[in-house]
């Protein structure tokens, strides 16, 4: 029983997640539960990460909204984390078996627990430089774009309940802990330099996170599926899988989350428009956990989603902007095609967070070693580097927010092991 | 023809005696519950227990057993065991009062009688035969849809219909015959009784909720026996009420109340969980058209 | 004109969000409507939506979470049967199974619950007036 | 007669701006439940908290009404202000009249007003009727059981014992490893499955914090979180332990294609488990194998993919090749299913090796040709369009996991669900381990077909969800909430109207009613532990014998009748 009153009486220091999507704030609720306090460090203005940014999550088709926002709130609420958002660490150094970590935290102009919400500092910003942070965000508050605001103090003047101030500053926290979890997740790939997708040509090529937000229910659209160049409805959207995946030039490995992610889509788009003829282009359709190989049949038999295996060559916008021309072999057909579309959706660039930086490419920064493509590579490191998620290996939520759970039990036994 | 009909029924009479007599005899069950015609020529049940009164049994007309033998089980001491005499909406309403535990099935014994085609057409009774037949031809069900009475309060625009529910159930004199006389209603306190949902002193009793919450709680359970009816002393179709949610149990989920005493009623268990995966939600849900979930 | 009031049961976890969204986007809804909080649409019990039709009240909606959003393991879900059958006695009676309205899964964001309660009004306002149901002592306003 | 205070929210002016707050007032204290009436000009500041608190004790209020924004605001800080001032939930009401009034009607004054009132009166009437439920507490069992000794097993095992907790393994074999002892080496790292294996195997041993129970069949599990009881047989021994948590980890087993590609007709027609047999006694000897993926995997039966066969094919087929020079092998497939970083990349050195991949359709499987054994593979090539005529001397069929036989038997004595397919089944989608029954988690190919690396990472992610439980000393049921916060409220029985029908137990989607046998009749118990106030036995009783007493059938009858 030692180990047990070890753990109910343990306040020791604090254990760092560093990245606040799902997987960080499961880590972290995980470990603040365990009796553990937590800082969690996010650089968005409030939790919640990529899954936020999603409209509906596969295979159940929640609103992602939903399931994140509850578990958001535990961890705001929590009174063993510590959350600090907007926030970036600047400095982390291991000293003798622990972090001495430098936290830059960037200023809420608008104070989260005062914020109202009422809305009077948008209509008097002239930068329109005020927004919600995402639609359900939790708190709700607002939230003032730094690369816009002027700093002109209209806001601060008609707050009725204080919460603005342009005074604060950036500021340093300095922290000790005794370990950290990294769950830095995925960020999209730049797709413009392999020149056959034509990302950036047109307004109508984009990629599958601009799209999911183009389209999402609580997005700009409200969930109507439009042409990003005129608005107007399109006859028919081509979903490229593997777009820079499973491709030597940029990102070698499967992204794990796509090929669901755009049967979940094209579903979605016939669901809401049923005219929209709706093409994925795949190289192979995987589909692994539960319901998955369902869903894939489902979206296919019952929304008469066309699959066509196959990678095109090219995708190119058509004179005069109308349309984008997509040419493809059919592999299953063998047949050479060439086709119109009006929407065409880049699925697959998706890459780990954290790709651009290196170990001990900047000395003040222990990041843990890494592969190629910016995975964490936890195996060889002895020290034991804690990390979960997309940053670990391509995950989706369930698998993301196991291998969060997974990480904080690394840490609990570590802990466990030095006494 | 008449003649046929006597001795058709004579037939029945003296073969369900013979039975009863079998089960006094065997000792399978302490008594039979049925109808006995004493000296003065009045119909009423009896439990009997010796095989000399038998010879008074009779089967006409009809009157329901159920709640009568609920009571009769309660009362009496462990281990008794009642037989009872029962038509097809008897019997079902048996099975319904055993599904919700009110009577334990080792201590009931049934003795099915099939009713004769004249009391399913006064009945409106889509299955005029228990499950068990001991007795009786098996007379054929009427659907009570095609009946012109019936249609009258079921067909027409809305407008039309509620004018018509209203002016019959304005009649009402809250005199609870319908619940007391209902052989599944056993709830005591009642929801009619709380001036919750039904406002108290209110005569007529206010229509919304009196009749439609009687209606509604027996929506799953009700067994079409026509009780209601038969006890309104002021002739409100009650039963018509009912037609359209067992049409819908039927033709939907494919329950009927009383027919299998292991079936649960659908409306306790989960949409998804149908035994026929893949059903479409209801058109009139507005929903994000989820066809099976997980 | 008609003016129909509508009576919302709002799952804590899906319609009441969206209610609440609809406040802060400052949607411009008539005022002639009331929102219940309840923890699941499981807890609607249908002589609640008797006894506000009793009462006057024109039209009950019955906000939910979708498939398998639902905190309580498919809870909503169990309640749809029950509501069918209430449309169907609804029906029976004349007094319509419009005027209960059933949601799941759609009102979670400011313009769906718009969308939702304004096509409710104008649904409700097509139907005729419940009064012939009204007893005469039940009714109350 | 109840003694209500009021206090009106200003919001900074949001919400009178649109409501007349000195109209509301007046109408208000017309009511003679109203004791007083205050208007605020925030309550969610903590200054404005306080002073509330301390009106209220001053005035011994009996309950106190809150007019401002809705929860999901920030109407739960005075709430949550007022309840840790030591006033009781259930004696606070929050009415929203913000959002759901002045911001929403905002150009309706008028309706805006009327409607701040209706919902007030029917705050008042929600307060007047509200009661509270009970709470029950239940001391943790500090210990933990873990069914099935498998990889995930023992990572959930060795975890919770280095975390400092006892654990109790029962395992169905003799001996710990589960499928792992079945197979030779691990992809895609080439270790040896015995390597992997070994480390738990010797903790499990060693550590004196875990006890295992070899041969064990479990008769009967009883209890709920916090106190499980667990009878078992061990060996031939009947045994009885108690356990905090429960962790699910009892695997899945091979499905044997009896029948498919003529398997069990034709020698050298083998499975993936076969294969790995003879890899464990040594080198296997096979000039020209040809592997058939999805054999009763993604058809109509099993229509799901079992995740670990692709992979498990690449490494035995690169295994052949590598240890029979000159071989030739070929992977029949219907897309090759290797999702992420490491597994694309053992793909692509499968690849570079010389096997060759044949993609074929669902509706057009390879056949087995030849007499008593096989001599060559006919096979419709989907990407050339070609029948390809494939010699060979092996066949291996790669078939799916499918669940153990007693998954369903297990599930209904814990109370949880099992999936389509047969799968434990989570219900929560953002946590994937944990079960419909608190303090009962899932991981490993019990849960859903797994590799071994996986399932480690499941089993040691099950034990810190146990974690949070087991280092509580006592557990109270309000706190298992699915939703945040705590919960509200439990179902409460009336035993003297409650007819016993068993409605409620039908219902209960939380397993949490039972019917208990008095004297004369049955009357339904509520498991305090195990209800989650969802409220579907409330709405399918039949009269009303059921109730949450947060939401109780009068306040809703009131608050209805109140409602315009």
């Amino acid at each position: 029983m030692a180990g047990f009153e070890y753990i109910c009486n343990r306040k020791k220091d604090a254990v760092l997640v560093i990245g606040g999507g799902v997987a960080g704030i499961t880590a972290s609720l995980d470990l603040a539960d365990a009796g553990q306090s937590v800082h969690l460090v996010e650089s968005d203005s409030h939790l919640g990460g990529q899954v936020s940014k999603l409209d509906k999550l596969y295979p159940t088709d929640h609103c992602a909204f939903c399931l994140l926002w509850t578990d958001v709130k535990k961890c705001m609420e929590h009174p063993l984390i510590t959350v600090h958002t907007l926030s970036h660490v600047k400095e982390l150094k291991k000293e003798s078996g622990k972090y001495s970590a430098v936290i830059l935290k960037n200023p809420h102009y608008i104070d989260e627990k005062k914020c109202i919400f009422c809305g009077r500092c948008v209509e008097e910003c002239p930068a329109g430089a005020i927004h919600p942070g995402w639609e359900h965000a939790w708190p709700p508050s607002f939230v003032i774009d730094e690369s816009s605001c002027t700093k002109c103090g209209n806001c601060a003047e008609v707050c009725p309940s204080g919460a603005i101030n342009m005074e604060l500053r950036e500021e340093e926290i300095n922290l000790v802990v005794n370990d950290v979890i990294w769950s830095t997740g995925f960020k999209e790939a730049d797709l413009r330099h392999l020149k056959e997708y034509g990302s950036g040509t047109h307004p109508d090529i984009m990629t599958s996170m601009e799209f999911e937000d183009w389209t999402a229910e609580g997005g700009i659209n409200k969930g109507e599926i439009v042409k990003r160049s005129n608005h107007s409805v399109p006859q028919n959207i081509a979903f490229i899988q593997c777009a820079g995946a499973r491709d030597l030039r940029m990102i070698p490995s499967c992204s794990a989350v796509c090929c669901m992610h755009a049967l979940k889509q094209a579903g979605w788009t016939k669901r809401r428009n049923r005219t929209i003829d709706c093409y994925i282009f795949y190289t192979d359709l995987r589909t692994v956990g539960r319901d998955y190989y369902r869903y894939s049949l489902r979206e296919f038999e019952g929304t008469e989603i066309k699959l066509i295996r196959g990678r095109p060559g090219l995708i190119h916008p058509l004179p005069g902007g109308d349309g984008i021309a997509v040419q493809f072999e059919n592999t299953l057909t063998r047949k050479r095609e060439l086709r119109k579309f009006d929407m065409v959706v880049l699925n697959g660039n998706i890459q780990p967070s954290l790709i651009q930086y290196r170990p001990g490419q900047d000395e003040k920064t222990a990041i843990p070693p890494m592969d190629k493509e910016g995975f964490f590579n936890t195996e060889s490191d002895e020290t034991s580097t804690f990390a979960c998620g997309f940053g670990l290996e391509p995950a989706d939520v369930a698998e993301s927010v196991i291998q969060a759970s997974a990480a904080a039990m690394g840490v609990m036994n570590k802990e466990t092991d030095q006494t | 023809m008449v003649v046929a009909v006597w001795s058709g029924k004579l037939i029945m009479l003296e073969k369900t005696k013979n039975i009863a007599k079998q089960i006094l005899e065997e000792k399978k069950a302490n008594g039979v519950l049925g109808l006995m015609k004493n000296q003065r020529d009045i119909v009423q049940p009896h439990v009997f227990k010796r095989l000399p009164e038998l010879d008074a049994l009779v089967l006409e007309p009809k009157w329901l057993l159920a709640k009568l033998s609920m009571s009769i089980l309660r009362s009496s001491p462990e281990g008794y065991r009642l037989a009872v005499l029962c038509r097809g909406c008897d019997e079902r309403a048996l099975i319904e009062l055993t599904k919700r535990n009110q009577i334990e099935k080792e201590n009931l014994l049934t003795i099915g009688i099939a009713c004769s085609q004249e009391q399913a057409a006064i009945c409106l009774c889509d299955r005029p035969y228990p499950a068990k037949v001991d007795a009786g031809e098996i007379a054929s069900g009427v659907d009570p849809f095609q009946d012109e009475r019936v249609r009258e309060f079921l067909i027409g625009n809305d407008k039309k219909r509620m004018e018509k529910w209203a002016n019959v159930l304005k009649r009402c004199i809250k005199c609870y015959g319908c619940r007391n006389s209902c052989p599944i209603c056993v709830c005591e306190p009642c929801k009619l009784e709380d001036d919750v949902w039904v406002q108290r002193g209110d005569v007529p009793a206010e229509m919304a909720t009196f009749h439609l919450i009687r209606a509604f709680h027996l929506s799953d359970t009700c067994v079409a026996c026509g009780a209601c009816q038969e006890a309104c002393p002021v002739n409100i179709p009650l039963l018509y009420l009912q037609l359209s949610m067992r049409k819908t149990l039927k033709e939907k989920y494919g329950y009927e109340a009383g027919l299998d005493p292991e079936k649960k009623s659908p409306i306790l268990s989960d949409f998804l969980k149908e035994p026929e995966t893949g059903r479409e939600y209801p058109e009139w849900i507005n929903s994000l058209r989820e066809k099976d979930g997980h | 004109m008609n003016q129909p009031r509508i009576l919302i049961f709002a799952c804590k976890w899906c319609g009441l969000i969206g209610a609440d969204a609809a406040g802060k986007k400052r949607a411009s809804l008539p005022a002639r409507f009331r929102v219940i909080p309840v923890e699941c649409a499981a807890l609607v019990e249908p002589d609640a939506i008797l006894r506000a039709l009793a009462g006057g009240i024109d039209g009950v909606a019955v906000l939910g979470c979708h498939s398998g959003g639902c905190r309580y393991n498919n809870a909503n879900h169990a309640s749809i049967k029950r509501f069918e059958l209430l449309k169907d006695l609804l029906d029976t009676t004349g007094i319509g199974g419009e005027r209960l309205l059933l949601s799941f899964g759609t009102a979670h964001e400011y313009h769906q619950f718009e969308e939702i309660i304004e096509n409710f009004f104008n649904e409700l306002a097509a139907l005729p007036p419940l009064d012939p149901w009204l007893s005469p002592f039940g009714v109350v306003s | 007669m109840a003694n209500i205070t009021v206090f009106l929210c200003r919001c900074f002016g949001e919400i009178d701006n649109a409501i007349d707050f000195d109209l509301l007032r007046k109408e208000l204290s017309k009511d003679t439940s109203v004791s007083s009436v205050s208007i605020v000009d925030s309550l969610c500041l903590e200054a404005d908290i306080e002073k509330a608190a301390s009106q209220i004790k001053e005035t011994k209020a009996d309950r106190v009404l809150i007019a401002a924004c809705p929860t999901l605001s920030r109407g739960n800080l005075p709430v949550d202000g007022l309840i840790k001032e030591g006033i009781e939930r259930h004696k606070i009401d929050l009415v929203d009249i913000r959002e759901g009034c002045a911001w929403i009607h905002g150009n309706d004054p008028e309706g805006a007003v009327k409607k701040a009132k209706d919902l007030i009166n029917m705050g008042l009437a929600a307060l007047q009727h509200k009661e509270a439920s009970k709470d029950m507490r239940v001391s943790v069992h500090p210990d933990a059981l873990i069914i099935g000794a498998g990889p995930a097993g023992l990572a959930a095992a060795t975890s919770l014992a280095k975390t400092g907790f006892k654990v109790n393994i029962l395992e169905r074999a003799s001996a710990p490893g589960g499928m792992l002892r079945l197979i030779s080496q691990l992809y895609p790292t080439g270790e040896d499955a015995a390597d992997k294996l070994n480390p738990y195997i010797d903790e499990v041993e060693n550590n004196h914090l875990i006890t295992f129970y070899p041969q064990s069949k479990i008769s009967s599990i009883e209890g709920c979180i916090g106190n499980f009881t667990v009878q078992f047989s061990s060996q031939g021994e009947d045994n009885s332990i108690q356990s905090g948590i429960i962790i699910i980890a009892t695997g899945a087993k091979i499905f044997f294609p009896t029948g498919l590609y003529r398997y069990g007709e034709i020698r050298n027609v083998i499975t993936q488990m076969e294969i790995e047999r003879q890899f464990l006694k040594g080198s296997f000897d096979a000039k020209k194998p040809v592997f058939i993926q999805c054999a009763g995997a993604r058809d109509k039966e099993r229509p799901y993919c079992s995740t670990i066969c692709c992979p498990a094919s690449l490494k035995n087929a690169m295994r052949l090749a590598g240890e029979n020079p000159g071989s030739e092998v070929f992977i029949l497939h219907r897309g090759i299913m290797t999702p992420g970083n490491v597994l694309e990349k053992y793909y692509r050195d499968a690849l570079s090796m010389g096997i060759q991949f044949i993609c074929f359709e669902e509706e057009k499987p390879p056949m087995i040709m030849g007499n008593d054994r096989v001599e060559h593979v006919e096979v419709y090539d989907a990407v050339n369009g070609i029948t390809r005529k494939i010699e060979t001397d092996l066949v291996v069929l790669s078939t799916p996991l499918v669940p153990n036989d007693d998954s369903v038997r297990l599930a209904q004595m814990l109370g949880i669900e099992v999936d389509r397919y047969g799968f434990f089944s989570e219900s929560y989608p953002m946590h994937p381990l944990e079960t419909k029954m608190d303090g009962v988690f899932i991981c490993g190919s019990a849960r859903w077909p797994v590799a071994s690396d996986q399932a480690i990472l499941q089993g040691r992610a099950a034990a810190m969800k146990a974690v949070s439980y087991l280092r509580q000393r006592e557990i109270a049921a309000s706190t298992l909430s699915r939703v945040p916060g705590p919960k509200s409220g439990h179902a409460r029985v009336v035993p003297d109207s409650c007819t016993g029908c068993g409605n409620c137990v039908a219902a209960c989607p939380f397993e949490a009613c039972h019917l208990e046998k008095l004297e004369d009749r049955h009357i339904s118990k509520v498991d305090m532990m195990r209800c989650k106030a969802c409220g579907n036995c409330v709405s399918v009783c039949p009269n009303g014998s059921m109730q949450i007493p947060e939401h109780n059938y009068r306040m809703v009858g009131e608050m209805i009748k109140r409602a315009f």
